[in-house]
């Protein structure tokens, strides 16, 4: 910890208030999604609590019916957004880190492989990413959705549809870390370290596990940076598609596709808010991503 | 030369061979044939028929090579959902999409190669810091936000531009073009914008840090120590330089905006494939699903051999077959 | 018998294209013999230089003797026992490797950035369960240090802390730790300054004495070479040229390439 | 009678960094005559590369230089290097692999040098790239193959065919030879001393290898962590060197000869400071066997033009 403080990179981060403000961002974020239960006023999903006489109230206005006031408004159905929104940053950020978390194992694995033990295995795991690029992410989740939808019964549609989520963004979305990995590990494989470590008859799983892996994780660290940003907003799009989740637990793009029905008629702030907080959740976890590869990778700037 | 020609070329039959199999896959196993075409109600004996008609009971390398031999004549079956033959769908709604990304591909192309040349050029100029910051919140602003922000402005508020649709399209026979009409073309300019926004941003982005990258090589410091003309190192040496690895990433990009315009189709109602696939995923309307997916993927293959070749033009080092393409 | 023998050693690298486009181009194999036919035998406790430029097939010998790469033909011996044995067992062969160790060419890649030096010493002792317990290998690690000049501190520090000499000796107390016989030098002191390269090729000279080691040193540089070993190999295009002791070599050499070496090595003399 | 070409005078090249502000070159005071070869040798880390990119212009942020005059045939030069850069001043680097631009053929990269800076047409410019590759020993007729095709020797064949194409008055040669295999080396070298005496250009030699030094150069400039050390005619310093660091520069050096067989290469101990943690005083006092109270407390001067040294002073 000492030894972190002291670090060129705690410098930097300390002397970007850019990186300061969007980690906060991303933190108080993070920290009001897990506690949604807690902070939100109301609970969106519970029917009992719904009042559809207040209905498209207007932000920090009183319901002309009722004489109720919400901070952000309420939708169609009286539900308090500001809850709403809580609840749905938590689907979309459950959704992002699960999908990359399952990309990064996923991707890092394959690529310590390819890079490591190379031959036709190399050549196998490489193909298929090679293919896989030729496919932009966001069209192979979807195909990954609906192939999963068509294999699914349909009363278990529904329920499945955010592990069904999180599968198809998350293996959508390896091919970057594998492709990395084995470039490093290609790097790395040929330093000296390795061939002293061979020397002393570790074996291979030891020498990549031990001695490669730790030397290739900072460019990782900033791919599932950049990668969580892409995963939300292939989540929001899916869901604002009406592909990804389901109106019983939506997440922010259901909240968009929501709102947008309701532009043209002037009840705005259904749209505006969801969209606001999947902005400013986006461009936090990007302006930290760039500065973190700028700052890991010095050449660059 | 030819060798590499030859190579990529096998290398594109055998992906395209891929790229069918998984379609064949996903046609014959995903959902119940049968069950769709016929309902769950349907006798044993008309199921039996079906089955033996529809040659589900043969080996399955036998139905893989019918259907890779059905596709290359353009039959892809029928739609679950509306009862057409897939391929008819295809031909009267490929038109639209074609232009929407063609329109949008000039636009991200021209405009990002020229802001990434740009900033790296000038990179502590005030203009290009604010290119470049603006350009992180064109990464983050998801494309459909960019759209329903678009339709608000200047369809709902301004009321310049049509909200949805491709206005009046001239029907050629085998084409129908949005490009000869004013409402045609106005109606472009919103999900034209849309489409290309999100790939311009990346391909400056991009430009910008090759470029950077290039600029830091040797032999452009010893250009300089040379005495050259900015101008000359800049466009001269650094430029086609610079191009190389962003003809190969623009192309790629070029399939994306394929694959996005089904976002952009959704939110303006642009009657294109790409509506006709989220409908066919909602639906789970198999069969077009199938023939969207061997349809793209033939078009990123053609892009991808295509960019392959460019490269080959360019680069001196792959042409007499020194040098691998990296990371390939 | 001597310690090292090298018999008739080659290795060829295969650079051909794939088996289909071989096939299709109808292009013969394209071999690179890298190494060819190369006999030498090192006494145990001297120094045998190979010397040679680029491509001349030194790192590929030297990686040949250390297992990290197969002859294509030829044997390998140390001490009498060959190191190619298929039918060697793992322990044999662990306790085989453990006698033959190298100090490589990079101070910078040959440490992994992310261990501590401690743990970079400590990790032959125990693949080789040479000591046990991490107190003891802790104090085994401080003496090793000692050994080649550096405290026993230094033990906790990560490798970019150190200077490239520095980082040498760590190098070469690495090699130390699992108590080898034979170490093979690839161009050890290339990356380094003049003034520092004379500490760490005096360090490997008084190592030498004190342990009765068997140096095969792999350099390009012959006044590095002059003054390190007792016999020196002449390497061109994977062939031995030419085989005498240090001091034949520079009075008379025989053979052209030899001769051609020691005239454009650049000297500090003034006749010009 | 010799002429003064170049002459830098109190170069400072300043890095700002976290730690504080570095002094990559520091003080330095030396001049370059009309058609001699001076030699700056130093350790990594010595300076001796940045005050050839400050003298060509070409210190990359955040470097710069910050005191300090570079004259040029009696003009001051240092506030537009760019009006000589090429012109009257070029350079050659180490690396023949990166130095060249792989997309182009480097009869392209010739002919482009030359209209840059001499008035001439597209066809007598590209005589003018033919004769120089002869002129370095290539094939003219290879003048429209790309550099890939040619060995890392021959390559820098053509680097020093560009560095020459505008008959400048200056070529800076930044370790030209390392990369290369000694055979190769002493054939560029030789090249390199042949074609700049021939048109009475000079050249600053700026390299590791006491030996290449010794070879190549008329004069020769020691530098220590980004201070002029000892300078002085090659002869002169090379036998009878007066600093101590020289000395032991010298001596650590083996020589390429049977009796340095078995004896102990003398050796300095430790190694260059980093120039964040330079010692007060001379900065090789640490490592210097006579250094006494005055070399660790001021900085000692240049002594007779001669070596910057208290012991020297102390001995006149």
């Amino acid at each position: 910890m000492q030894r972190f403080l002291q670090s060129d990179f705690f410098y930097a981060f300390t002397r970007s208030p850019l990186a300061m403000v969007s980690l906060l961002v991303v933190v108080l974020m993070v920290l009001s999604a897990v506690f949604a239960n807690f902070i939100a006023p109301t609970n969106p999903f519970d029917p009992a609590s719904l009042n559809l006489m207040n209905g498209f109230t207007p932000p920090m206005e009183a319901n002309m019916f009722t004489g109720e006031s919400f901070l952000l408004g309420t939708d169609d159905q009286g539900r308090d957004l500001f809850s709403a929104i809580l609840f749905g940053l938590r689907v979309s950020l459950f959704v992002g880190i699960m999908a990359v978390g399952l990309a990064m194992v996923l991707g890092v694995l394959l690529g310590l492989i390819a890079g490591y033990v190379g031959g036709w295995l190399d050549t196998l795991i490489m193909r298929l990413a090679d293919i896989q690029m030729t496919f932009p992410s966001i069209l192979i989740a979807m195909l990954i959705f609906g192939v999963a939808r068509g294999l699914l019964p349909p009363e278990l549609r529904e329920e499945m549809a955010i592990t069904v989520l999180i599968l198809s963004i998350g293996l959508s979305e390896w091919v970057n870390f594998a492709r990395t990995v084995r470039g490093s590990t290609m790097v790395e494989k040929e330093k000296e370290y390795v061939a002293a470590a061979r020397l002393i008859g570790l074996n291979r799983w030891q020498i990549m596990l031990r001695h490669i892996l730790p030397n290739v994780l900072g460019p990782v660290l900033v791919i599932a940076t950049i990668t969580l940003a892409l995963a939300i907003i292939a989540e929001a799009t899916l869901s604002f598609l009406g592909v990804g989740a389901p109106r019983t637990e939506p997440s922010l793009g259901t909240l968009i596709r929501i709102g947008q029905d309701f532009l043209f008629s002037g009840e705005w702030w259904i749209l505006l808010f969801p969209a606001l907080t999947l902005l400013a959740l986006a461009l936090s976890v990007n302006l930290f991503g760039d500065w973190l590869r700028d700052t890991l990778n010095p050449r660059l700037r | 030369m030819l060798l590499i020609i030859l190579r990529r070329l096998g290398q594109s039959i055998f992906v395209l061979f891929l790229v069918a199999f998984i379609s064949f896959m996903i046609f014959r196993y995903v959902g119940n044939p049968v069950d769709n075409l016929l309902g769950q109600e349907a006798t044993t004996e008309r199921r039996e028929a079906l089955i033996e008609s529809l040659g589900l009971n043969d080996p399955l390398h036998v139905q893989y090579f019918d259907f890779v031999v059905r596709a290359l004549q353009f039959d892809f079956g029928v739609s679950y959902r509306t009862g057409m033959p897939v391929a008819e769908m295809i031909v009267q709604r490929l038109p639209a999409t074609i232009e929407l990304a063609l329109v949008s591909a000039v636009f991200a192309i021209l405009l990002g190669v020229v802001a990434g040349v740009y900033t790296a050029i000038n990179r502590r100029g005030f203009i290009a810091n604010a290119i470049l910051s603006s350009s992180l919140i064109g990464v983050s602003l998801p494309t459909f936000l960019i759209g329903v922000l678009l339709i608000w402005i200047f369809a709902v508020e301004l009321k310049w531009l049509p909200s949805f649709g491709r206005g009046t399209a001239v029907d050629l026979g085998f084409w129908s073009t949005g490009f000869l009409t004013i409402s045609g073309l106005k109606s472009l300019i919103l999900p034209g914008i849309m489409l290309g926004l999100y790939q311009m941003t990346l391909i400056m982005r991009l430009t910008r840090a090759e470029m950077l990258e290039v600029l830091r090589q040797d032999y452009i410091k010893f250009a300089k120590a040379r005495g050259l003309p900015d101008r000359t190192v800049y466009f001269g040496h650094a430029l086609k330089n610079t191009l190389v690895p962003v003809i190969t990433i623009a192309g790629l990009q070029l399939g994306s905006i394929v694959a996005f315009a089904i976002i952009t189709e959704t939110v303006f109602q642009w009657p294109g494939v790409g509506l006709m696939f989220i409908n066919a995923v909602y639906f789970v309307d198999i069969p077009v699903m199938s023939a969207y997916l061997l349809l793209v993927g033939t078009l990123f293959v053609l892009i991808n051999l295509i960019v392959d070749l460019l490269y080959l033009l360019i680069d001196p080092r792959l042409r007499d077959g020194q040098l691998r393409r990296a990371g390939s | 018998m001597s310690f090292v023998v090298a018999k008739d050693l080659c290795r060829t690298f295969d650079l051909s294209d794939p088996w289909i486009v071989r096939k299709l181009t109808m292009r013969p194999k394209r071999l690179l013999q890298a190494v060819d036919r190369v006999n030498f035998s090192i006494e145990r406790g001297t120094t045998y230089a190979l010397v040679g430029e680029s491509g001349s097939g030194k790192s590929t010998i030297a990686n040949m003797v250390v297992g990290l790469l197969k002859p294509s033909a030829g044997s390998i011996t140390i001490d009498g026992q060959n190191l190619g044995d298929a039918s060697m067992s793992r322990p044999d062969q662990q306790r085989l490797r453990r006698r033959i160790q190298m100090v490589f060419q990079s101070p910078y890649a040959s440490l992994n950035p992310r261990w501590k030096v401690g743990d970079i010493l400590c990790e032959p002792m125990r693949a080789f369960k040479l000591i046990e317990g991490s107190e003891a290998q802790r104090r085994r690690a401080a003496e090793l240090l000692e050994q080649v000049g550096l405290s026993d501190s230094d033990a906790s520090k990560y490798p970019h802390e150190f200077s490239g000499g520095q980082r040498q000796r760590i190098s070469i107390a690495r090699a130390l730790a699992s108590q080898p016989e034979v170490i093979i030098c690839d161009e050890p002191t290339s990356a380094l300054d003049v003034s520092v390269q004379a500490q760490v090729l005096n360090l490997l000279k008084s190592l030498q004495k004190e342990f009765g080691l068997t140096y095969l040193f792999i350099t390009h540089d012959l006044a590095v070479v002059s003054t390190m070993a007792n016999k020196i190999g002449v390497l061109n295009q994977g062939v031995l040229v030419e085989e005498q002791d240090t001091e034949g070599l520079f009075s008379t050499p025989r053979e052209d390439y030899t001769k051609m070496l020691i005239s454009s090595a650049p000297k500090i003399e003034f006749g010009s | 009678m010799t002429e003064t070409l170049l002459e830098l005078k109190g170069l400072e090249v300043t890095f700002k960094t976290r730690r504080g502000v570095l002094k990559a070159v520091d003080d330095l005071s030396l001049t370059v005559n009309k058609g001699e070869i001076l030699g700056i040798v130093g350790e990594s880390g010595a300076g001796k590369s940045m005050t050839g990119a400050a003298i060509i212009g070409l210190i990359d942020p955040p470097g710069r230089v910050s005191k300090g005059e570079i004259w040029f045939e009696q003009e001051r030069m240092d506030e537009h290097p760019q009006q000589l850069r090429g012109k009257q001043i070029s350079m050659v680097f180490q690396d023949p692999l990166t130095s060249l631009n792989p997309l182009r053929t480097v009869g392209d990269q010739l002919v482009e040098t030359i209209l840059a800076h001499m008035y001439v047409t597209k066809a007598q410019a590209r005589q003018r790239a033919q004769d120089g590759l002869a002129e370095v020993g290539i094939d003219p007729d290879r003048i429209n193959a790309y550099p890939h095709a040619f060995s890392g020797g021959m390559r820098q064949r053509v680097v020093i065919a560009l560095a020459l194409a505008t008959e400048p008055k200056l070529v800076i040669a930044d370790e030209p030879t390392t990369a290369l295999d000694v055979s190769v080396q002493a054939q560029v070298l030789d090249l390199l001393k042949k074609l700049c005496r021939e048109r009475g250009t000079s050249v600053i030699l700026i390299t590791h290898d006491m030996g290449v030094m010794a070879q190549t150069s008329d004069r020769i400039a020691v530098m220590y962590a980004g201070r002029l050390a000892e300078i002085g005619d090659t002869r002169e310093v090379l036998s009878n060197p007066q600093h101590p660091y020289t000395q032991g520069l010298m001596a650590s050096t083996p020589s390429v000869d049977a009796k340095s067989f078995g004896s102990e290469l003398f050796q300095i101990p430790g190694a260059m400071p980093k120039l964040d943690a330079l010692p007060p005083g001379c900065a090789f006092n640490p490592r210097c066997s006579q250094a006494h109270e005055r070399c660790r407390t001021s900085r000692p001067p240049m002594v007779s033009g001669r070596a910057a040294c208290w012991l020297m002073e102390d001995a006149s």
